[in-house]
């Protein structure tokens, strides 16, 4: 048993963190936050040269990391950060094209030479056995139609990879220069919508359910670890608020109502970090789905809990645009609704 | 023991109903169904509607222009508005200074103010709250200091919930820092283009602005504009927070909500079913149905109690408290069913094919934390769950 | 609008209240908890005299009263004596049997002059549908075989009312001299297994199932006004000891999480005895069903929470059976296990 | 990072494995699955076999006759010993008053006491609480005073868990009134059969018999029993509360009676289907499963620390905070799984034609209500919160 980072994920978490602290403040993030594409390339590509991009691929396969802790390692410090980079998209697409054997794709991805989404969900399609979007061969392309609902990162993406119906199972496909409809997230970061309407495509994989599948387990693990970063702060927030503000001639970290409460916000971060730390090692296991999807279930339920007491222990502060914990919190609040909710995750582990 | 209205009382609701549909536009209804903010002429137009009616005034008197309800037509007229979506009635003038000069002011100062509350000629706002005093208004620091017929204001409020529409605002002020810190309190009125006012907003955390900062440099008021005695203001203050407090429960709005939940929960597909057939979405719609039909009936229970003269600062933090918990409750079930189609950010200009969900939903996540505000203004819950604490373990 | 008790009740609430204030207390209750038949015999009679059991009954049937108001008023009270009488079993036979004409019966219960209770749930049968006891005919009189499982007062009963199976639908039947497993229950009373082997029965209805749901219905609302009685004494002892207990050289009470924890407690309770007074006023109604689930919905969720809530604001102290306190949070919580659970019910507000 | 336990850490489990299944009697387990008291031969009979094999007494030192193991060894033999429904080791000798001894006491207490412990010669049970002195130990009252070479001691202790068994009782007395309260406390031994020492028992909510009443009067005992200094008991009382707590969250514990209830809800029938097939009972057993994987990796990462030295108050008391709102939810479902037939007082003679539910599940009602104990004894939650709030607010 060892629960400490390795010397060289101990780096990689460092090094983001400074970046982060020292190259995306809050005054950075408001200034992406309103206009297309929702991110800042430049910032961007600086992660990228920082090997984030990378990290999250397998070595054999292109890239220099790839496991569950290399994974959780950088999302926890995005959300300690609360990047709006659209790392998640990156994450997914860049695990999918790799597990499609498409090397020179992950190649142009790790190095930051291109950017792409993974597009998989629609209106109605909330799991893959549900997806619409249908694919033909027409000569040597292939042609989409269909739509794809609040694709993460679509917003200024070079490509997007699409899961679309084949006569048999999933496939996965490239397209570039996507219709979108793109917008902004209430939490920060761009999304949009995929409009298919005959799109020419590239074919990575005919047979793509379990490698998408995979991707999305990840971008899950992810968004827990985001989580679990985005909690560290609001708990330390609340703490350091209720030290400092006083009332009835007090400070409000006397009153004991309100310490009690905290308590258990710390409690709950703490249980959070322990079953992301137990989904990161079943990454890639025969039981990866199933701890992945308690761990985002435990994420969904405490993530509304912390977020909620820490606006409602700030009173009026937590309430206005101008504090960050706002932002933390509307962050934490959104995660539950990325990648299938707490509703959706208990449904999968009543069903393992 | 009787749950029923009398046969008059149901009258007076189809009288409201019938007022309603005929005043109510569909641009206003669309709006509070969609949780949208009214335009400051929307909200004047509503008040000159129900003012023209004689309802817009509800806790006055009739020799001042108030309709002369009981609680019991209260309930009733602000339940149907909250399942109509009718606008909410800005209450800084009506319901809160109108009580106060009632109660407190010169027969000079009601003959003047009330008719230009009603007409809207004026829109007042509050300045209560200062940024190290929230809760806690005795530690309040805004000074106002006499010189001659004057005052002298410097300060700074906040959380003034609409102040950028209004002209007026009623402030407590320090004139005094002798005794305990409530001692030296007065309560006075301001004209907010008066020189050295300056009003700053301040934006949400959905991104919307409701609320504002006020700051006072040198602000001179004449003395006349003083209601009450000098250095009592603390005792206006408390009767405006004992103060039977109208519509606290909430319980048309989150009925209106719930509802509007239970339609979309028909409509949006989960799992490739409606949403209201997955069990454990649909068992918690039935369990804040439930909390709501128990909070429909105490709230008649103490509106009935007070109609005897028995409600209690007690009674109101317990409407206030379960009252808000279960809206939120709603608003949070009413996000959480929209899934990933949640996020995107509601502006104006997002194009009509961005949107996934119905129109009405799509501010559900906006709603939902612009709405964490119940809890918090107006007396936090856990300041309510103070008073009640008093009352029941005696102080 | 009026939520005042009409003066004829408010009456009958006094007596009960002042009868088990002077006839039953603790030590009468800790008495009769150990042997069969767990409840006074005597003080039954006496109870009956007061003209509980014919308060149940509406007058066109043979009693006095038989609103849900009266049986609230009156359970409420039991509730708050904690009274281990088996009233529940009472009110549910008496209505059975005054819905089935059976006069002469019906007459016998009101007066005190017979005791008997109402068998209809099986061990794997918790619903009407579910019901294997069968009964058939021979001769001239019933047949009936199967097994009832916790029937509530049933020790010392002079006979049963027993839901059974005919060809179409469920018969009630009256079965004299029951053979029956009797034991006491962890909350106070007593209940049995009920072995029908061939025993002899009379028929009081062929057609009994809406009959025999309405009794049950008429149970549940009782116990739900029994919890409200049960509450209120347990947040009171909670406010009561908070007050006298020092520690750290102060009154708990002046703590502040344990205040804002009792006004939830408090805040709960008052929630229902709303929601019971609105399922009271619907008994009889078409809507008596759901209104009446909903009731005990609450109530097993607040009941929950109040009576664990009440065990650790009491420390060491409530959980010890001689502390008062503790029997009532015993009771609270089983209230919750008879006729159907908080999930049973929720169930039935869903599908309503 | 790396959760998987060492080949010899594995090897290890395997050898208690071996062990319990060798040396627990059919007769143990079943009482254990079925959450019934053991006799206090039985848990004799268990000491004995565990001291045999050199594995009773968990944390002493191996001079004194320790096993030598590690935070991993000590959780892996809890857990395999919960999983197997092993009795629970009586604490108060072993874990309590021996690290005490073991740390404060002289050579001669040490060389006397500790090998009674170890072969069962002695009882010892615990005077810690009083009526008025539970959470709040500083103002317990039971005086002992110096009457030549003797203490002489008035008072009376509550809680006393197996006293009832006990020949040896360890109490915490006040010989000193002057100074703060916590000043005047010193740290005794005494024995139960000495004159002027009177037992009674207290009856438990559910009807069991656990804890006990101790009253002393007059009791004297030799100088030589005190341990440590006069009057600095209270840092013994310190050292035992922050001294590194076995098996604080119970994981084990409730990992067995998750175990259990999931197989009773395969059993038992609930509208016509098995309990498990229920949406709503499903989902909160997988709750509790996950909130339980979770406290596992808590637990493991906190041993893990401790193990290099970085384990705290605050740890053990979040340990304990989840992992007793882990398990009494655990309990309390397991009571809601058998519907009615949780009612029936689990008595020795209930005749077998009265059970209709699965044996280990009969006194599911009794173990729920008795298991509220677990937030309560030993420091109550809110008594951890308050620990956990002074660390994170800085006092």
């Amino acid at each position: 048993m060892d629960f400490n980072l390795t010397e060289d994920r101990q780096m990689l978490s460092n090094t983001v963190r400074r970046y982060l602290a020292d190259q995306y403040d809050f005054d950075t993030r408001y200034g992406v936050l309103d206009a297309a594409p929702f991110h800042s390339p430049a910032k961007w590509a600086e992660l990228s040269e920082l090997g984030l991009i990378g990290a999250f691929v397998p070595e054999q396969q292109g890239g220099f990391g790839g496991t569950g802790f290399d994974i959780t390692t950088i999302f926890e410090e995005l959300g300690r950060g609360l990047c709006p980079e659209p790392m998640l998209a990156a994450l997914m697409s860049a695990r999918a094209a790799a597990d499609c054997g498409a090397a020179a794709l992950v190649e142009e991805l790790v190095t930051g030479g291109k950017r792409i989404a993974l597009a998989v969900f629609e209106p109605d399609a909330d799991s893959l056995a549900l997806i619409r979007t249908s694919a033909d061969k027409s000569g040597d392309h292939w042609v989409l139609n269909g739509r794809k609902s609040v694709v993460y990162g679509l917003p200024g993406a070079d490509g997007v990879l699409v899961a679309a119906r084949l006569d048999e199972g999933l496939g996965l496909f490239l397209v570039e220069n996507p219709e979108t409809v793109d917008y902004a997230m209430i939490d920060g970061g761009g999304a949009g919508e995929l409009i298919l309407d005959s799109a020419t495509a590239i074919c990575l994989s005919e047979n793509a359910g379990d490698i998408i599948e995979s991707a999305l387990n990840a971008g899950r693990l992810a968004l827990c670890a985001e989580a679990v970063g985005v909690m560290e702060v609001l708990v330390n927030m609340t703490v350091d608020y209720l030290k400092q503000r006083t009332q009835f001639g007090r400070p409000i970290a006397s009153f004991q109502a309100l310490q009690h409460r905290t308590v258990d916000m710390a409690i709950e971060m703490e249980q959070c970090r322990s079953i992301t730390i137990l989904a990161a090692s079943k990454l890639g296991s025969d039981a990866e789905a199933k701890y992945i999807a308690m761990a985002k279930n435990l994420i969904g339920r405490a993530g509304t809990m912390i977020a909620e007491e820490c606006i409602q222990l700030h009173g009026g502060i937590g309430m206005t645009w101008e504090y960050p914990g706002s932002h933390y919190a509307k962050r934490l609040m959104m995660i539950d609704h990325q990648l299938g909710d707490h509703y959706a995750q208990l449904h999968r582990v009543m069903a393992s | 023991m009787d749950l029923s209205f009398t046969p008059e009382e149901e009258a007076f609701r189809a009288e409201v109903r019938a007022f309603l549909s005929e005043n109510l536009s569909p641009e206003l209804v669309r709006k509070g169904r969609n949780s949208e903010s009214l335009t400051k002429e929307e909200m004047e137009g509503w008040h000159a509607r129900l003012n023209a009616r004689g309802w817009l005034a509800v806790t006055w008197p009739t020799e001042y222009g108030g309709p002369g309800w009981g609680a019991v037509e209260r309930h009733i007229f602000d339940e149907e508005c909250a399942l109509a979506n009718a606008p909410r009635i800005v209450p800084f003038g009506l319901n809160m200074l109108g009580p106060v000069l009632i109660k407190f002011g010169t027969n000079k100062q009601r003959a003047e103010i009330l008719p230009r509350i009603l007409d809207g000629s004026d829109w007042w706002c509050q300045g209560y709250s200062e940024p190290g005093a929230g809760s806690d208004l005795a530690s309040l620091k805004t000074r106002a200091v006499r010189d001659g017929g004057d005052y002298v204001i410097n300060g700074q409020k906040t959380w003034t919930t609409l102040g950028q529409h209004a002209n007026k605002i009623f402030c407590l002020v320090r004139t005094s820092t002798e005794g305990k810190p409530q001692e030296g309190i007065s309560f006075v009125l301001v004209d907010m283009d008066a020189p050295g006012v300056e009003l700053r907003p301040i934006k949400l955390l959905e991104g919307g602005h409701e609320v504002n900062e006020v700051f006072f440099t040198d602000v001179r008021v004449p003395v006349e504009n003083l209601v009450g005695e000098e250095n009592k203001g603390w005792t206006i203050a408390k009767y405006l927070l004992t103060h039977e407090r109208t519509n606290i429960a909430g319980v048309g709005f989150s009925t209106r909500d719930l509802e509007k939940l239970k339609d979309l929960s028909q409509m949006l597909v989960r799992a490739g079913r409606p949403l209201a057939q997955d069990p454990l979405f649909a068992a918690e719609m039935a369990e804040v149905e439930i909390d709501l039909e128990a909070l429909r009936v105490t709230n008649l229970r103490m509106l009935s109690a007070a109609k005897e003269g028995a409600a209690s600062g007690t009674q109101s933090s317990m409407l206030k408290i379960k009252g808000t918990v279960i809206r939120q409750r709603v608003l949070s079930l009413t996000r959480t069913a929209l899934g990933a189609a949640a996020a995107p950010f509601p502006v104006e200009d997002l194009p009509e094919n961005a949107v996934t969900v119905p129109e009405d939903a799509r501010r559900a996540a906006a709603s939902y934390f612009n709405n964490r505000k119940l809890s918090i203004f107006g007396g936090s819950n856990e300041i309510q769950r103070n008073i009640i604490a008093k009352d029941l373990f005696g102080g």
